[in-house]
């Protein structure tokens, strides 16, 4: 450790190839021709990489997709093999990894509904399969759950659980607890509302399903349901703060992470934001959307939820990550439920009592006033209030979120919690937004563009106790991926734009980076191989919350084209191209 | 001037060689092409009227038709769609390319006349604003021939009238009509004003100047600063529909409001632009008709200037039911309310001006007592939609098209008609029929009232403008047939008006230099008067040169007669200071007028035009202004 | 210079008179032969109705059923996927390249039955007249020369050039906030 | 186009009808309107007496007696004693004008004042207008209490009602004669009309801002009904659409939500939530359809259904072919949407 700080100085005197420190003009440069190097790797034929410390990740092998979607799914292991999910259409293939690369074994590829296409959500991409019990579980972009066995590949059962013709889809990954898959649902854009389901890991029957909308039955409200807010406590709320008849088509969906603590016997969920983006649609409180449940592990039944925006006026919904971890939290040890939300603010919260501890902006936030962890319940900017037919600007966060589901890690021993932030901002106008079954179902125009200050994206080390960041680290594009926290001292994450970078996790100085064939919007990985050596996975291809903005489709002279993102990535096309590689890293 | 080639001056001329040698000089070239480059502001004049009136009869037949329409309820003569295009063409052709024009083209005939002088100022400019206007006119009226017609009513009020609610091009035809008749208004404001202050007969000083002329004087400045406003306005409706900006978009920071704001500051002003000339024409043709000069020239001028300076103030009267702030919408009926003074000072003038005068009652006199019938009605209700909670009421229905055609039926219209009996023989030679004229008269009048009266009652009774049926389910239908059935006497009463002015061109009685006795200084020219309007410039020692100096009037001469030439004279005092050349005839003004209408009409479909188009007006004008080396046309 | 003035203004005029037409109401035996599209096997391309042509080729250069087409595209939802032509989760038609072709009759075919890859089928959801609308705003938005009768921008946010403006021959603005 | 009897004896008595009617301004039916027609009488008298002074001065100015003095012909020299005489008759004349003025000023001042002012929790409503509808939407202390209809306003009788004003398109202005002066809707404005309805009935309104080719057919209804009355009604608007009561409303059913007319149209309670168009929950339960155009009756509806371009030609409204059975069902179900 010592030799490589020595190595950070060196860098910092002698490289002009730092994004994060050098100036424009000569990022700018290192861009060009890190393009051209990024071309060659797409050839195969060479690798770029860069380090002046003497740290470096070995490139041991690499696998092509062949598919030009959002790969949002970081491969997992599974006995040795690490399976991977391709975008819709999916396949999953199980990757032997070792020394000499990687090697499939076998490929599942389920029935697909090609339909989804104009349904799913978030760029055709869904999360990582789950693996527990040697079997393994997976969602798909056209609503089907599938269980199969971990090491042939043999399907087990199949389950449509999420019902395309609505414009329901399943995004998230499944979380295998005990005897149970849970799932959740995606589908906020087109007026879906949002569910959490228990299916029978054996059977694939569904156990129970709990909604975010709608009557205390349905969301699975009952007598255990004890919030610690006092403005969540009502009957039937989740139909009582609608109009008549909008919760049904309300959003809310349950898209973002899932997280058990066995312990308690709780799961937690965010809930995403109310359908449509129109406000005036659905005056209200719009429970349960835009919010954290914590449910029973076994019955599904709600225990608390602290809404984080109700009425939510600007899209941004509660599937941030989510995070345990038992601290200590001003003197007294607690059990927490860290909550990168993606307006913006880190949410501490008791996760037994569902009591907000802390909640502090770690992206630029205008849209909302401070103090949500006195009252329980954050403030409206009257300024960035949006209103029917007129353009509010310059809203910070933006709809898409400042974050993504899995834009988070935790070093527990530091306190030290890195976020992947997309530093976004907006232009909104709420416009009428008309329902029809399975279409969009909107109600806003939005421009996405960066800060003023520029860099669109960042890298935060923020401090959990005194709730500040320790270090950033600017980046020209938003991070929509995760960062990886590796316990010897470095932070890797991939970027839009196509980098893979390490920094040092004390003061976020760059040690290495390396072009990659294409922007990364997943997390990397830190497996075990089968010769027991620690390695790391990329895995590459444009997509995610941007959208095809970020792949070839989308034509950016529309400011409004791939949920706005068209605004901010004019000009990204050009460096990074879309289609999918895994890599394979060696540590040193 | 060297004494050497000493050029002809009138004064060595004899009086009988003078005329032949004046009328060589200014006369009009014969021929098409000679029509066509005159710059004589008697013809132009002469042509404005006629094709005013002209809109006019196209502007009544559509009137009929809507009353066709209204008559029944449910009545099927014309869809929504065209219902819409012919009351919007109705008011758009009578506000822009009737009662302005017609009222800028009787001060273009009577102007350089009333003050002694030979021409305009800007005689060229004078013939360009004239083919402008037929070119806005001709575009307005083919476009609706071909179903292009507006339909956003005259107001266009955005965003009905804006890119997203009015596809097509029948927007941006009605606004770029506006640009052709503001042009071509602005052009004649800038004459009057400049013939006004710089071309009075020796001795008019500001204090004699005929009551008609400061009227005019203070419509020019009206012209001047309202019109900008909407040709703003509409040109940015047309970037909006063409280029895309956000002027009126309130998604993207514009305000549909400043629509109105910009309209509503042209449109009141526009009023009193029509309005004005009219109360001057009732004072110049008053003393003629109760033999005595008109009571009170002073308070009738201050008045005059008085309503034209408030008619800035009150535009935001159009706007009571918009939701502006109590506090400005009181300050504004406060305002609308006191322009009610002024045009009282003008009416208690001409009452004392009757009181003890000697009426002789001629058509005109009895067009000027309609006036006095009608127009204090429309003021009143004036008075009543002033008040802003009254007017949250009658805004926008059948009770305002009550009043405002009694303001400008009765108060602009009635004494246009007694201007055009009085004025005819001056511009004809013959007069017009008396016995058809009390015919016109009184049909006009009884039809008038009859037709308009009883729609203040269907306006209190909730009938609203601009909808092209109601349904039997509203007590509408009696009142609607019994105004439809009046309206036909008010036609009758303009038809018979018509086929009089043709057929008193031929067969009138010969008029004399001044049939009526009147006291101003066009009536001391043959009638109609020659091309040099006088033979020499009248010197002028009173109010009423006519009536105040009874044997022959003082001449001023040593003006060229081998060039077109007139005097200047100082503006306040009218004490000649130079002698300056008017332009010779020109054919360019036509050309002009041809290449901006072309570019005009281009720019409604790309914005390119402005560039390419300009290319031939800039053409034009160098031909306009290209120095012959002749000092007249240097000058 | 007056002659081709003035022929110009005639044939702007004439021009005029079919692309103002409002024809609010199709007697239904037109509206059933307008949904008499011939398409080729593949659903690609084929012969269009005949009653289009008889017609003078109403959702074309008609400024009324162009407009009515932009305000169907923005009410069912057509927004939600392909933005302001700029695509999201549906394809991008600002470039005038599109899957499923970009004739008409490929165009009332695809927006009729929908397509395979998730565009789903209005033909339940619009009539044949709005669906022929549709059809003719959309080809005006993948076009780069403008034409006279294309639909002006909206009372809406700005996203890219109207389709008067031609907006696939715009230009790529420049990323902000680098 | 026969004549008609009555409209012709209509036609000769148009004074009386001046005062009564759905839609009059001099027809009151609640406090403002009262006071505006206290005040539009008032002016009238104001300014009819003033216009008949002033025809009475002209007609005495032109046949009083004249002393005959020179010729006919010959024009006039004012003697400058009568003159100045004139001249302190017409700065009296211009003096009463201004006192006049000035007075009428201040009554519609203390009116403005005095219509703002209003007692007692109101009722709000929001109102938006559309090319050309209007969408209601009673507001409660609950979103999920909130009622959401169209082309038709029910008040209780007594209690203010605050009409909240905004518009979807282009301007429009609100206008029920009876009970208040208009105010206009307008795109990116929020406007706010208060009124009360003081004895029930039904009380016509209609569109007074032109907002395009159907702007003379967008009128709506306002009902003012006793307040418990008007709480049951409300309730009743509250409940999801009614079951179809025999298997002809049923088939309608079925046709009016899996016809385009779901695209458009929200009927709460089944599949249908389209919101383009007027929410057609309870639409048996109104008066008028098409925004006053048609009486709500079977026969109206099937009607409008069948044809909607001929009856309210340009509405955004399209022709669905249905069939005859269809049609019949289909209109059969929307009556039955009490």
């Amino acid at each position: 450790m010592t030799a490589s700080t020595a190595g950070f100085a060196t860098i910092r005197q002698s490289d002009g190839h730092d994004p994060s420190g050098g100036s424009a003009a000569r990022w700018g440069i290192v861009a060009a021709i890190a393009a051209s190097v990024g071309w060659l790797l797409l050839s195969g034929t060479a690798v770029a990489q860069e380090s002046a410390s003497g740290f470096s990740l070995r490139l041991v092998g690499t696998f092509r997709t062949d598919n030009p979607n959002a790969h949002l799914a970081a491969p997992v292991m599974a006995g040795g093999r690490l399976l991977l999910l391709t975008p819709f259409p999916h396949r999953l293939t199980a990757l032997r990894l070792g020394p000499e690369g990687l090697h499939p074994e076998w490929r599942f590829t389920p029935e697909t509904d090609r339909m989804a296409e104009g349904t799913a959500c978030c760029g055709l991409g869904v999360r990582s399969p789950a693996v527990a019990g040697g079997r393994a579980f997976l969602n798909t972009a056209d609503g089907r759950t599938i269980a199969l066995d971990a090491a042939s590949g043999t399907k087990i059962w199949e389950m449509r659980t999420a019902d395309r013709g609505s414009g329901e889809s399943l995004a998230s990954s499944p979380l295998p607890v005990g005897d149970k898959v849970l799932i959740g649902n995606a589908g906020d854009d087109f007026g879906v509302r949002g569910w959490l389901k228990a299916l029978d890991a054996t059977s694939g029957a569904t156990l129970w399903t709990r909604y975010s909308t709608g009557p205390d039955e349905d969301v699975g409200i009952g007598p255990d349901f004890a919030p610690f807010y006092k403005i969540a406590r009502g009957r039937d709320l989740g139909a009582a703060t609608w109009p008549p008849g909008a919760w049904e088509r309300g959003g809310g969906s349950v898209s973002g992470p899932l997280m058990a603590d066995t312990g308690l016997g709780l799961v937690f969920h965010g809930t995403g934001r109310p359908a449509p983006l129109n406000p005036d649609q659905r005056p209200g409180e719009n429970r349960w959307t835009s919010g954290l449940f914590a449910r029973d592990l076994a019955t599904g039944a709600a225990r608390w939820f602290y809404q984080l925006a109700p009425h939510d006026q600007h899209g941004v919904s509660g599937t941030g990550p989510l995070i345990l971890a038992d601290r200590d939290w001003k003197g007294r040890a607690r059990k927490l439920l860290i909550h990168v939300g993606l307006n913006g603010h880190v949410y501490v919260l008791d996760r037994i009592s569902g009591e907000l501890l802390s909640a502090e902006a770690f992206a630029p936030v205008n849209a909302f006033r401070g103090g949500a962890a006195a009252s329980g319940a954050i403030a409206v900017a009257q300024e960035k209030a949006t209103r029917v037919g007129a353009t509010t600007r310059d809203v910070c966060p933006a709809w898409t979120g400042a974050t993504s589901s899995e834009g988070a890690a935790l070093s527990a021993e530091t306190g030290l919690l890195f976020i992947a932030a997309a530093r976004l901002c907006m232009d909104i106008e709420i416009r009428p937004a008309n329902y029809i079954r399975g279409t969009p179902y909107l109600g806003a125009n939005v421009r996405v563009k960066g800060p003023p200050e520029g860099g669109a994206g960042e890298l935060v080390a923020w401090r959990l106790d005194d709730a500040r960041p320790a270090w950033t680290v600017s980046e020209p594009y938003p991070l929509l991926g995760g960062p990886l926290w590796h316990p010897r001292g470095f932070v890797i994450y991939g970027t839009l734009d196509g980098w893979l970078k390490a920094l040092d996790a004390r003061d976020g100085r760059l040690v290495w980076q390396q072009r990659l064939a294409s922007g990364v919007v997943s997390a990397p990985m830190l497996v075990r191989g089968a010769d027991g050596a620690e390695y790391v996975t990329v895995l590459a291809g444009r997509g995610g919350a941007a959208g095809p903005a970020a792949g070839l489709e989308a034509d950016l002279r529309d400011a409004t084209a791939a949920r706005g993102f068209g605004n901010l990535l004019r000009g990204l096309s050009a460096e990074a191209q879309p289609g999918g590689t895994l890599y394979l890293f060696a540590l040193p | 001037m060297s004494a050497a080639s000493s050029p002809p001056l009138d004064i060595d001329i004899r009086h009988e060689e003078l005329d032949g040698r004046l009328a060589e000089t200014w006369r009009t070239r014969p021929g098409f092409w000679g029509a066509l480059a005159t710059v004589d502001h008697k013809v132009i004049g002469r042509r404005y009227i006629a094709t005013a009136f002209v809109f006019l009869i196209l502007g009544g037949i559509l009137a009929l038709a809507m009353r066709w329409q209204l008559a029944r309820p449910e009545g099927r003569l014309v869809s929504p769609d065209l219902y819409n295009q012919i009351f919007t063409m109705h008011g758009a052709n009578m506000m822009f390319l009737f009662a302005v024009p017609v009222m800028e083209a009787m001060a273009v005939y009577l102007v350089p006349l009333m003050l002694g002088t030979r021409n305009i100022a800007f005689p060229r400019l004078n013939a360009f604003s004239y083919w402008i206007y037929l070119a806005g006119g001709i575009l307005l009226w083919v476009s609706f021939a071909l179903n292009m017609g507006p339909d956003i009513g005259w107001f266009g009020y955005v965003p009905l009238s804006g890119p997203q609610f009015s596809p097509g091009k029948r927007a941006d035809i009605w606004a770029q009509m506006i640009t052709f008749t503001e042009i071509a208004a602005l052009a004649v404001a800038v004459e009057i004003v400049v013939t006004v202050f710089k071309q009075r007969a020796p001795g008019m000083t500001l204090d004699r100047i005929p009551l008609f002329v400061w009227a005019m004087l203070v419509t020019s400045f009206l012209v001047m600063l309202a019109m900008p406003a909407i040709m703003v306005a509409s040109t940015s409706l047309i970037l909006d529909r063409l280029v895309g900006t956000h002027f009126y978009n309130p998604a993207e920071g514009g305000d549909v409001l400043l629509w109105q704001h910009l309209f509503w500051f042209f449109g009141h002003p526009e009023v009193y632009i029509i309005f004005l000339p009219a109360t001057g024409m009732i004072s110049s043709m008053l003393p003629a008709f109760v033999r005595r000069p008109v009571f009170g020239y002073l308070p009738l001028v201050l008045s005059m200037v008085t309503i034209g300076i408030l008619s800035f103030g009150l535009w935001v009267h159009h706007m009571f039911t918009t939701g502006l702030p109590r506090l400005g919408e009181s300050f504004f009926t406060a305002s609308s309310m006191a322009i009610a003074v002024p045009a009282g000072v003008q009416i208690f003038c001409w009452i004392a001006t009757i009181w003890d005068g000697r009426p002789v009652y001629r058509t005109p006199f009895l067009f000027i007592l309609a006036f006095f019938f009608t127009f204090v009605l429309g003021g009143m209700t004036g008075v009543m939609v002033a008040s802003v909670p009254l007017d949250t009421q009658v805004h926008d229905t059948y009770f305002v098209v009550a009043h405002f055609h009694y303001v400008l039926i009765g108060g602009a219209v009635f004494p246009l008609m007694a201007a055009i009996y009085f004025w005819y023989p001056k511009m004809v030679g013959r007069m017009m029929s008396e016995r058809i004229g009390r015919w016109v008269a009184g049909l006009t009048f009884v039809g008038f009232n009859l037709a308009f009266f009883p729609m203040h009652i269907l306006g209190l009774q909730g009938m609203p403008r601009r909808i092209y049926t109601y349904q039997t389910d509203v007590p509408w239908s009696g009142l609607n047939l019994f105004v439809s059935l009046s309206t036909v006497i008010l036609a009758a009463g303009f038809l018979l008006f018509f086929i009089d002015a043709v057929r008193s061109a031929r067969r009138g009685e010969p008029a004399g230099e001044n049939p009526w006795g009147a006291p101003s200084l066009e009536w001391a020219t043959t009638s109609p008067p020659p091309p040099y309007n006088f033979a020499r410039i009248p010197v002028v020692t009173g109010r009423n040169p006519l009536w105040d100096e009874r044997g022959d009037m003082p001449v001023a001469s040593g003006l060229r007669v081998d060039r077109r030439e007139l005097l200047i004279t100082s503006v306040a005092d009218a004490i000649p200071e130079a002698r300056d050349s008017s332009p010779r005839d020109s054919i360019w003004p036509f050309w002009a007028a041809i290449a901006t209408s072309a570019m005009l009409i281009g720019s409604i479909f790309s914005p390119w035009a402005v560039v390419w188009g300009s290319i031939p007006v800039a053409i034009t004008l160098v031909g306009w202004f290209w120095p012959k080396g002749t000092p007249e046309d240097d000058a | 210079m007056r002659a081709v003035a003035i022929a110009g203004l005639a044939a702007l005029l004439a021009a005029g008179c079919q692309r103002e037409e409002r024809d609010l109401r199709l007697d239904p035996p037109v509206t059933a032969a307008l949904d008499q599209v011939a398409p080729m096997a593949n659903a690609v391309g084929g012969a269009p109705p005949d009653v289009l042509g008889a017609l003078g080729e109403p959702y074309e250069g008609n400024a009324y059923n162009l407009s009515e087409g932009k305000r169907l595209y923005s009410w069912f939802n057509c927004k939600g996927c392909h933005a302001d032509g700029g695509g999201a989760s549906g394809p991008a038609l600002l470039d005038g390249w599109w899957r499923y072709g970009s004739d008409p009759v490929s165009l009332f075919v695809t927006l009729r039955d929908g397509r395979q890859n998730g565009m789903p089928a209005y033909g339940d959801k619009l009539t044949t007249e709005q669906i022929w609308q549709l059809v003719g705003y959309l080809r005006t938005v993948g076009v780069s020369s403008a034409s006279f009768a294309a639909p002006s921008r909206n009372d809406e946010m700005q996203s890219r050039p109207a389709e008067n403006r031609a907006p696939a021959s715009a230009e790529l603005g420049t990323p902000p906030s680098r | 186009m026969r004549p008609h009897p009555r409209l012709a004896a209509a036609a000769l008595l148009p004074l009386l009808t001046g005062c009564t009617g759905p839609q009059s301004a001099l027809d009151p039916q609640g406090p403002n309107a009262a006071s505006l027609a206290w005040l539009i009488w008032t002016f009238t008298a104001v300014c009819g007496l003033v216009w008949l002074l002033v025809l009475l001065t002209v007609g005495i100015a032109l046949w009083r007696r004249r002393a005959s003095s020179g010729a006919a012909d010959e024009p006039l020299r004012p003697e400058s004693a009568t003159e100045r005489r004139k001249q302190g008759v017409v700065i009296g004349a211009v003096v009463a004008t201004v006192l006049i003025i000035a007075t009428l000023t201040l009554m519609s001042f203390v009116a403005t004042r005095s219509l703002t002012a209003s007692s007692g929790e109101p009722l709000t409503v929001r109102l938006r207008g559309y090319q050309w509808w209007w969408e209601v939407t009673y507001t409660a202390d609950s979103p999920d209490r909130f009622v959401t209809a169209a082309n038709e306003i029910r008040v209780p009788v007594g209690r203010p009602v605050r009409l909240e004003l905004s518009s979807g398109d282009v301007i429009h202005s609100f206008w029920v004669p009876s009970l208040a002066g208009k105010q206009d809707m307008i795109p990116g404005r929020d406007n706010v009309l208060t009124f009360t309805a003081e004895r029930p009935g039904s009380y016509r309104a209609q569109c007074a801002e032109f907002c395009g080719m159907q702007h003379a057919r967008m009128a709506l209804v306002v009902i003012a009904m006793a307040a418990p009355e008007f709480e049951s009604w409300l309730d009743a608007q509250r409940q999801p659409a009614a079951e179809p009561a025999d298997e002809e409303q049923e088939a309608g059913r079925q046709v009016a939500t899996g016809k385009a007319c779901a695209a458009c149209h929200t009927i709460r309670g089944t599949r249908a939530a389209g919101t383009v168009g007027p929410d057609l929950t309870h639409v048996g339960s109104r008066q008028t359809i098409a925004a006053g155009t048609l009486p709500t009756t079977r026969g109206a509806l099937g009607a409008w259904i069948a044809d909607p371009q001929t009856v309210k030609p340009g509405n955004k409204m399209p022709m669905v072919p249905l069939s005859a059975d269809e049609l019949r069902a289909v209109s059969a179900y929307m009556a039955g949407l009490k």
